[in-house]
């Protein structure tokens, strides 16, 4: 595992310019299969692979391949920060309150390895079996037999579904319609949270303006306009606002 | 074997060779396809060694072929009964009463966005696959239809839930346009890796 | 014949049956068409009757039918059969349905570590390979997908059990169900209209 780039299974492509290198990523069917590929160039058993060294050429993969300022999709890049962060969990000290624990992190991408592997050679072994119609065959001539139950008009279930699918796609025309979705405007924001301070004398949350039973995007909405509402509100002095620090709870109170 | 034990692989690769030929064969074209120069006595000693089964070889001027004894005709198809395709308005009804059932004709043609011909219909009946259900209580009455029983077995569904369903289609590439869905076919590069 | 005399009637015109047959033949469509109650052993000795020649008697999941040996293939490959090749993917996909069946499209992916791309699916589905086989009752009720007979016997399988490897696989527990909520966790596409 030393010599690091050579290591590497890449397949190398020359730029028409004749300078860059570039590596290929289209090669690898996605991260896992990237990693796959490098834990076979360890040659060993995939269940004896070292994770961390695989972690590692991973990373190093990644960083190359950004070095040479190539496109990398988003989702090896996902992966890459999900792979340093367990390498980080597994050379830290172990921290019994992570779960999973990191180790069982990575017995689980071997895990994955492993099966994905499995499917692969399954797939190799599976297409190199004798194929019917390629390597041996059923009667060229058959005389045919007489009918038993057989609908004498023929059509499979792939051949419905896939009319079906011609009919729906004909008959599809692409309307866009913006789902509405529930949210609270500035001025309901304004006018709710000008009523509620005006009978508040203490520090209030912002939160505590938001209308019960809120939840998701709806409350998203409420708090960034109730946020909103109380900028505007102060300005015009009707209200004050207070906070401790950086991301502290945003304290609201009436001026009157 | 009756003709003296185990049947060598030059009769096997002949047999075999009979067996899967699209059409009736000469000496010279057998002899190329199993590789050999001449087929001598082979053909003759391959014949004896079907003697008296349920199936025979014979020789129609010079072209052989296996073909089923004469006195097992009875359980061969007398009439060539050919089975047909459905056609492509048949096959597109007949998915849209399956998706849509109970609907009328006219509803069928509003999906469809073409008309379809009574004949259509009638065919779908005539295989069993679709049924009148009843009519739609609406002005005219129209007669609508669903699919049967035979229509589930034929093509091997349980019910009418396991019809993939719209985001299926779509997800299988089945609701794409025909020629991109071709270009989609993915059957392209040989893959050394696999 | 090595297996004690003449074939009876019986026997010839189960052989008869099977070579004139156009597509793989049960048990009992074989029952029907010869007009008799049920075979009983008539099939595997039939079989055995064949063993060793040039075409063999083979029964691919409860359909049964001649075909060529499988050592003969040099002699009788077509090439242009080969024309379309399957994709990695396609083989990939077709090789986690026919070990994991039923499964959804989910897992294959959770499995593969990719999306399928369109097409995959539509590919082996065509290939009469595949099929839908209700729905997994989970919420969204993905279809479920698994292997047909004509699986079965393109690949010259007598059944599911005689997939290379399988029980190896099972044994190492390497086909245990999908982890899918840990599989999404680790994956998750930053997007997903690919």
């Amino acid at each position: 595992m030393s010599d690091h780039d050579d290591n590497f299974d890449l397949p190398l492509v020359q730029e028409p310019s004749g300078d860059v290198l570039t590596l290929e990523l289209d090669g690898w069917e996605g991260p896992l299969d990237l990693l796959l590929s490098l834990a076979r160039v360890q040659k060993v058993d995939l269940r004896e692979i070292s994770i961390l060294a695989l972690v590692e050429q991973y990373l190093r993969f990644i960083e190359n391949a950004k070095a040479l300022k190539l496109e990398i999709a988003a989702d090896y890049l996902v992966m890459a920060a999900w792979l340093a962060y367990l390498k980080s969990g597994l050379l830290l000290p172990g921290d019994p309150e992570i779960d999973p624990s990191p180790e069982e992190l990575a017995m689980r991408l071997q895990l994955r390895l492993q099966r994905l592997n499995a499917m692969r050679e399954a797939g190799a072994r599976l297409m190199a079996r004798d194929r019917l119609g390629r390597d041996v065959f059923t009667r060229g001539l058959p005389e045919g037999l007489r009918l038993v139950r057989k609908a004498a008009w023929d059509a499979s279930l792939y051949d419905l579904i896939a009319a079906y699918g011609v009919v729906r796609a004909r008959a599809e025309v692409p309307v866009h319609v913006v789902q509405r979705r529930r949210v609270m405007t500035l001025e309901q924001a304004i006018d709710r949270v000008a009523r509620m301070v005006g009978s508040a004398i203490d520090w209030a949350m912002l939160e505590s303006f938001l209308p019960p039973g809120a939840e998701g995007e709806y409350r998203r909405s409420a708090l960034a306009s109730s946020f909103v509402a109380t900028l505007e509100l102060a300005r015009q002095g009707r209200v004050a606002l207070m906070q401790e620090s950086a991301f502290a709870p945003l304290m609201i109170r009436g001026t009157a | 074997m009756s003709e003296g034990g185990e049947p060598d692989d030059f009769l096997r690769a002949l047999e075999a060779a009979l067996f899967a030929a699209e059409s009736p064969m000469t000496d010279a074209e057998l002899a190329t396809v199993i590789g050999v120069e001449r087929l001598g006595d082979a053909l003759l000693r391959l014949q004896a060694l079907y003697a008296g089964r349920g199936i025979e070889l014979v020789d129609r001027g010079g072209r052989w072929h296996f073909q089923t004894a004469g006195d097992l005709a009875h359980i061969l198809r007398r009439t060539r009964e050919e089975s047909r395709k459905l056609s492509r308005a048949g096959i597109e009804t007949l998915a849209i009463i399956a998706y849509h059932e109970p609907v009328s004709r006219a509803e069928i043609e509003s999906i469809r966005g073409v008309q379809i011909s009574k004949g259509t219909l009638d065919v779908l009946l005539e295989a069993g696959w679709i049924r009148p259900a009843g009519r739609r209580e609406v002005p005219g009455r129209p007669i609508i239809y669903a699919t049967t029983p035979t229509f589930l077995s034929h093509f091997g569904l349980d019910s009418r839930r396991d019809l993939p369903g719209i985001a299926d289609l779509k997800a299988a590439g089945l609701l794409d346009p025909v020629d991109l869905a071709f270009a989609q076919l993915e059957m392209e590069k040989p893959d050394d890796h696999a």
